[in-house]
């Protein structure tokens, strides 16, 4: 695909729709081949077991990959500050939902221990049986 | 589509509006008997029953400081409407001033100071409220929630009891809450404690009853139809009664006590659903045309009744083979006037005895006419 | 100021009669496809308007309902789709999209000097999806019905038979109309101010409905979310929520809380909005602590993120929760309190103007103080977990969403009234039933209070005797509110037929809405206006327009 | 929407085969034109991402609570299946990014072109996505035809089952054998996140052949490319979700 490099103008196009940025063919590939080895890295990393910080390695993998998506595919690099700020905000606001609904499941174990048991309380609530048997 | 409604819901199916004939359920419901607590001395909250008297403290504490902002606001307010009243329509502000940094700063920081206290008082509480006591966990009843029942399981005694439990005063009790379908909430205003009860999973609450008598005790978290007949009395008693397990009546030595306690049974597990005067409610109805037994002479027998089983309709007596079938498996054959409304739990032996079960069908036989 | 109207059709131009938005085009697809936004948002003040009548209608039947411990009316099952309808209407239909929807659409362009609101188009699908929502609404009621409570708490509503899925979809709709409307202010607001008109030259009514705006766009997604799994989990039994599959009910409740406690500010911001613009102009004087004022409708918005388990203090939170959440809360009561300070030192050496609009102001201010304080009272801990569920919290919910945000929507109702129309209803009646209004509300929700405190639940078809002379109480206390409100409605649409001409500048407001014609032209002002004062400066009103009749 | 005193804007085209735009009335100029709808859209972008968030905090929740069971449930998924949509979805938005370009430049042929390979993208995706789904159904992780049959309870034993939750390998149990706890859940997560996501794709599938359309009529050039520029936004988001549900769902940490 990068034969098409050849009718590349970089910079700014025409003013017409306000100040936008048009980026190079190059640079989009570049983060294109970024984002498939991460997604190689991503695989890899999930054979590796490290403990606890499983989940933190695969979100922050993760994470660098949307940043790049953000940042250059979806041109956010050179957007204006009150776009960023909103789609920043948009993830600043997930994040207390998860924290505050994540911080109170954790903490209600420590809490009461009985919650560990964190399953049946009376006999007539059987687990959704894996009915092998009952074939459909 | 199947929508998942087979199991449990206990919902009758009313059209909106077409029915305006009262629950027949509520005519026996406990609620009628209930004698109503007396109230504190400002006539704000119910008599404290309970230790926690810093709920009623940090109450009155917020009330104070409520009624002195909301006086000061009322009191300018009405000083400039009549004050400052425009009374020409030229007439301009009688000033402009647009700021007051000191006196924004005043009200900002006296509120602020404060709520901190209220919240720290009120913390204190809360924490005392959620962490039981060694005392009261080794006195720990256990207090089902069903649509719409309560059930009590005490500490040192094998008998149940049902929409009544009785408490030693003075004696720390911590409740273990479990529910059997849907959210309910355990609440004692006597005794200023609520807590939700959740399916799937113990919730606890404690506390230390101080003053005998009996309190209501309320369902406080919607749960369906008769989510306002879901109650239960608490009755505080010296432990000299309370050794006398007062709950458990349960005597079937001659028919006629073993019918009244077949009675107290099913105003404790029954009457939410079924009614005893012939009119149907949220179930079928005990007596009356469509009931269960009837007189033949000077004996009593089951009457005749559609019921459907397997899809197939078909008529059955109901005797008493057929009303224990009823019990310990209630969607084996419905009712025909029922049949799309499914809505019985069972009760088996641990919930009903075999012998508490001969004697609600003794009760039964007693509304024979 | 001048009186431009814009010719649409040269060949009616011999006309007399000034065209304006009203009179410009006629005939029901002129209405149903307009894209002006005040065309629009008068078909939002009918809606839902109609829905808080039927609200009201509820309502009223379940205080009739009441007025015995048995019960009067109903079964349980039919009491508890009646008090459901009368939350969900009231809420969905009414509250959140009420001021936002009609007043804001209307007046929200006309104070940045802009022709129209950024995204006409959006703004009208957002008044569709709105209707769909409403109609969907109703058509539940046909369907079997609704009788979970507004909340739809799991894991009751999973498991009652009723029309649950079909009000999840009218609610996912409202939720998505609710979105639009504020993504567009949000944009206007930026994009549109006419030039010279800065952050803080704007009114304040401005300023709350962009905190508005800012709670619809970043909550009300999750509210979607949370009702199509209640959707999928009825339909497929996912098991998210369900105990019975592994799911845990209280999830249910914090997904439910992250949007319905922002969605308590989504409604009363506006409500502020309208109070601080109505303060100043009929007291004709400058909003006192105007900077504090609009940063407190952000601080607001901003900490209603962070208190929503203050909804589940009592259903098996954990303690670390309970304690950061109550924290969180108390925080709110402090710009809660700047508010109703400022509007107070607002009217202090005013000139104050005793109409209508400004009764139902002060009736606000009153019935705010209560609502307000006595959410410091259910703040703390302890006593929450007396009184959560009961009666009390009904009382002061009630005082702020009935109490404040009606009364301020029926404040600025009266306020633009002539602005929208170009009439001026009866101002007797509007103060007799300003009054009434009052003194019904009150005599409805204080004995909520006193019997919630004493320990009355929520949601009961039926109660304990002890309780009857509150209920009774309440019961015509309502009755009197409702005639109330029948009467405001009766002199409001009289007005429309019989009312006189308006002035062209009714109350003497500075702001950019009464420097268009009135009404206002199909594109509000004949050439974009340029600001070079400050806000609420009532020196550079021209008192003539306030005594010279439009036309 | 013509009256006195207002005269809308108009941009030129740059060159015969493309259109001029007009500048809608309300507005003074295209630049606030292109702002507002701009602004409009990241915030719309932005309810996604808070929907979304929802479901990803329901997963977190019960990968909490059940972590066993999401770790043996991860397993049942194709990982390599997954790698593999993940890169077309990567590529899919590298050609929308190069589609936006093109228009930007105002290079009409390659804008249909890259537009159109998005689209190939996305119906790549999709495919494998429907032998994914199939696999489950076959397996009896998540039974497609039984999804509706509701929640099956024996009313003689108490016992209950679910006929879209079979489990017919026998997969879904710990090393010892024993059935883990609520194994239907990650397969429940599983569905309505992928579901939900997959009609993301289609939507944004369709929203690029509108897009196609406009190309085709010359209405986007250098001077007015915001239709594509949106429409490209929107599958950018729709690949940056997926970023987080490959490592979530395939590879569960």
């Amino acid at each position: 695909m990068s034969a098409h490099a050849h009718n590349d103008d970089h910079g700014h196009g025409e003013l017409q729709m306000g100040h936008h940025h048009v980026s190079s063919s190059a640079m989009f590939f570049n983060v294109l081949v970024a984002l498939l080895i991460l997604t190689v890295v991503t695989v890899g990393a999930s054979r590796i077991d490290f403990g606890p910080a499983n989940m933190l390695i695969a979100m922050l993998i993760a994470s660098v990959k949307a940043s790049l998506v953000i940042l250059f595919f979806m041109h956010v690099k050179w957007d204006t500050a009150i776009n960023k700020i909103v789609f920043l905000s948009s993830f600043l606001f997930l994040s207390l939902l998860f924290v505050f609904t994540l911080a109170d499941q954790a903490t209600r174990r420590i809490d009461h221990p009985m919650h560990v048991t964190k399953a049946k309380v009376s006999k007539e609530w059987a687990y959704p049986k894996p009915a092998s048997s009952e074939k459909h | 589509m199947n929508l998942p409604t087979s199991f449990p819901p206990r919902i009758e199916e009313t059209p909106v509006l077409a029915q305006l004939i009262q629950d027949p359920a509520k005519a026996v419901n406990a609620i009628a008997r209930a004698k109503p607590p007396e109230l504190d001395e400002y006539g704000q909250l119910p008599k404290l029953a309970s230790t926690f008297d810093h709920v009623d403290g940090l109450f009155y504490f917020t009330y104070a400081v409520c009624i002195f902002f909301f006086v000061l606001i009322l009191g300018v307010l009405l000083f400039s409407v009549v004050k400052y009243r425009r009374k020409t329509f030229d007439q301009p502000a009688a000033s402009n001033s647009t700021h007051n940094t000191p006196l924004e700063v005043v009200w900002t920081v006296i509120p602020l100071i404060i709520v901190m206290i209220m919240f720290a008082w009120g913390f204190k509480g809360c924490l005392d409220m959620t962490t039981v006591p060694q005392a009261a966990s080794q006195n720990t009843y256990k207090a089902t929630a069903a649509q719409w029942n309560w059930t009590f399981t005490y500490p040192n005694h094998p008998e149940k009891s049902r929409g009544e439990v009785w408490l030693e005063v003075n004696k720390p009790v911590q409740f273990l809450l479990e529910s059997e379908d849907v959210l309910h909430a355990f609440y004692i205003p006597s005794m200023r404690v609520k807590r939700d009860v959740i399916p799937g999973r113990f919730q606890t609450v404690w506390f230390t009853p101080t003053q005998l008598g009996d309190y209501h005790l309320f369902c406080a978290e919607y749960c369906g139809d008769s989510h306002s007949l879901m109650y239960a009395q608490v009755h505080v008693v010296t432990a000299e009664e309370f050794a006398k397990a007062p709950w458990y009546t349960f005597d079937d030595s001659t028919p006629a006590k073993a019918a009244a306690s077949g009675e107290s049974i099913y105003k404790g597990q029954c009457s939410a659903c079924h009614s005893v005067n012939g009119v149907a409610g949220a179930a079928p109805s005990w007596a009356g045309d469509k009931g269960l037994f009837k007189k033949d002479g000077d004996k009593v027998v089951g009457r005749e009744r559609q019921v459907v089983e397997n899809g197939a309709t078909k008529t059955v007596v109901a005797d008493e083979a057929y009303i224990r079938e009823s019990i310990r498996m209630p969607l084996a054959k419905l009712v025909a006037d029922y049949a799309t409304k499914a809505n019985m739990n069972a009760f088996g032996p641990d919930k009903l005895s075999d012998r508490e079960l001969n004697a609600v069908i003794e009760y039964m036989k007693t509304l024979a006419k | 100021m001048t009186t431009h109207a814009p010719v649409l059709d040269a060949h009616k131009s011999h006309s007399e009669k000034p065209k304006h938005y009203l009179n410009c085009s006629s005939g029901f697809w002129s209405w149903a496809s307009t894209l002006d936004h005040k065309r629009i948002g008068l078909m939002y003040l009918i809606g839902t308007g109609l829905a808080f009548l039927a609200g009201g209608l509820f309502a009223l039947l379940v205080r009739l309902h009441l007025w015995q411990p048995d019960g009067m009316l109903f079964s349980n099952d039919q009491y508890n789709q009646i008090f459901t309808l009368h939350g969900a209407f009231m809420v969905f239909l009414f509250v959140i999209p009420a001021i936002p929807g009609s007043l804001g659409n209307i007046v929200l362009p006309l104070m940045l000097g802009a022709k129209d609101v950024a995204l006409p188009r959006l703004n009208l699908l957002s008044f569709y999806l709105w209707l769909s929502g409403a109609v969907l609404a109703a058509l539940a009621i046909v369907m079997g019905g609704f009788d979970t409570g507004w909340t739809f708490y799991a894991p009751y509503s999973l498991y009652t038979n009723k029309a649950v899925v079909t009000i999840g979809l009218a609610i996912f709709m409202l939720g998505f109309s609710s979105i639009f409307t504020g993504l567009n202010f949000i944009v206007t607001t930026h994009k549109l101010r006419a030039p010279g008109l800065t952050w803080f030259r704007m009114p304040l009514f401005v300023w709350a409905l962009y905190a508005t705006s800012l709670l619809q766009v970043l909550a009300t997604p999750v509210l979607g979310i949370t009702i199509l799994l209640v959707a999928f989990e009825r339909l497929y039994n996912i098991g998210i929520f369900d105990p019975r599959l592994g799911g845990d009910p209280v999830l249910f409740e914090h997904f439910f809380w992250f949007y319905s406690h922002p969605a308590v500010y989504i409604m009363v911001l506006p409500a502020f909005g309208i109070i601080s613009e109505l303060v100043t102009v009929h007291s004709r004087k400058p909003l006192f602590g105007y900077k504090l004022i609009a940063f407190s409708s952000l601080a607001i918005a901003i900490i209603s993120f962070l208190v929503w388990g203050h909804h589940m203090f009592t259903s098996g939170q954990s303690t670390y929760a309970m304690f950061a959440f109550s924290f969180l809360t108390f925080f709110v009561a402090i710009p809660t309190a700047i508010k109703e300070f400022s509007w107070v030192a607002t009217i202090w050496k005013g000139s104050i103007a005793l109409n209508s609009p400004m009764l139902y102001t002060l009736a606000f201010l009153i019935i705010f103080a209560i609502g307000g304080l006595t959410g410091v009272i259910l703040g703390s801990l302890n006593v929450d977990l007396h009184l959560h569920d009961t009666y009390f919290v009904v009382a002061h919910f009630h005082y702020v969403m009935m109490g404040s945000i009606a009364l301020a929507f029926f404040a600025g109702l009266h306020h633009w009234w002539p602005k929208m129309f170009g009439v001026m209803y009866n101002e007797t009646l509007a103060k007799i039933a300003c009054l009434v209004i009052f003194v019904g509300f009150n005599a409805t929700f204080i004995p909520q209070f006193i019997m919630g405190s004493q320990g009355m639940p929520r949601r009961y078809a039926t109660y304990v005797p002890e309780f009857q002379p509150y209920h009774s109480a309440s019961t015509i206390g309502a009755m009197i509110l409702g005639s109330g409100v029948a009467l405001m409605v009766f002199y409001l649409v009289a007005s429309l037929l019989t009312g006189k001409k308006a002035m062209q500048n009714q109350w003497g407001g500075v702001t950019l809405d009464w420097m268009s014609p009135t009404p206002p032209p199909l594109e509000n002002f004949a050439h974009t206006p340029k600001v070079t004062t400050e806000v609420y400066d009532y020196s550079t009103l021209d008192l003539k327009s306030t005594q010279t009749p439009i036309g | 929407m013509s009256h006195d005193g207002h005269h809308s804007v108009v941009i030129p085209a740059p060159g015969p085969e493309f259109v001029p735009h007009t500048v809608a009335h309300h507005f003074d100029t295209p630049v606030q034109e292109f702002q507002a709808a701009k602004l409009g859209f990241w915030l719309f972008l932005a309810t996604e991402i808070l929907l979304f968030g929802g479901l990803f905090a329901a997963y977190f929740y019960y990968h909490d609570l059940y972590p066993e069971t999401f770790k043996v449930g991860g397993q049942q998924l194709d990982w390599k299946l997954g790698a593999i949509n993940t890169s077309v979805l990567l590529l899919s938005s590298w050609t929308m990014a190069m589609g936006v370009r093109s228009a930007q430049t105002s290079q009409k042929q390659k804008t249909m072109m890259f537009c159109a390979l998005t689209v190939v993208g996305a119906a790549i995706f999709m495919v494998i996505k429907f032998f994914e789904y199939k696999a489950k159904t076959e397996h009896g992780l998540f039974v497609f035809p039984h999804m509706f049959d509701g929640y099956q309870v024996d009313t003689t034993t108490m016992t209950g089952s679910l006929p879209w939750f079979t489990d017919v390998h026998n997969v879904m149990v710990d090393s010892t054998g024993a059935p883990l706890p609520h194994g239907h859940l990650f397969f429940a997560i599983y569905v309505t996140m992928t579901a939900i996501h997959g009609l993301h794709v289609i939507i944004g599938a369709g929203l690029i052949l509108w897009v196609m359309k406009g190309v085709a009529k010359g209405r986007f050039h250098a001077g007015y490319y915001l239709p594509v520029d949106l429409v490209g936004l929107y599958w950018h988001l729709v690949d940056l979700i997926w970023i987080f549900l490959f490592p979530l769902l395939y590879l569960v940490p």
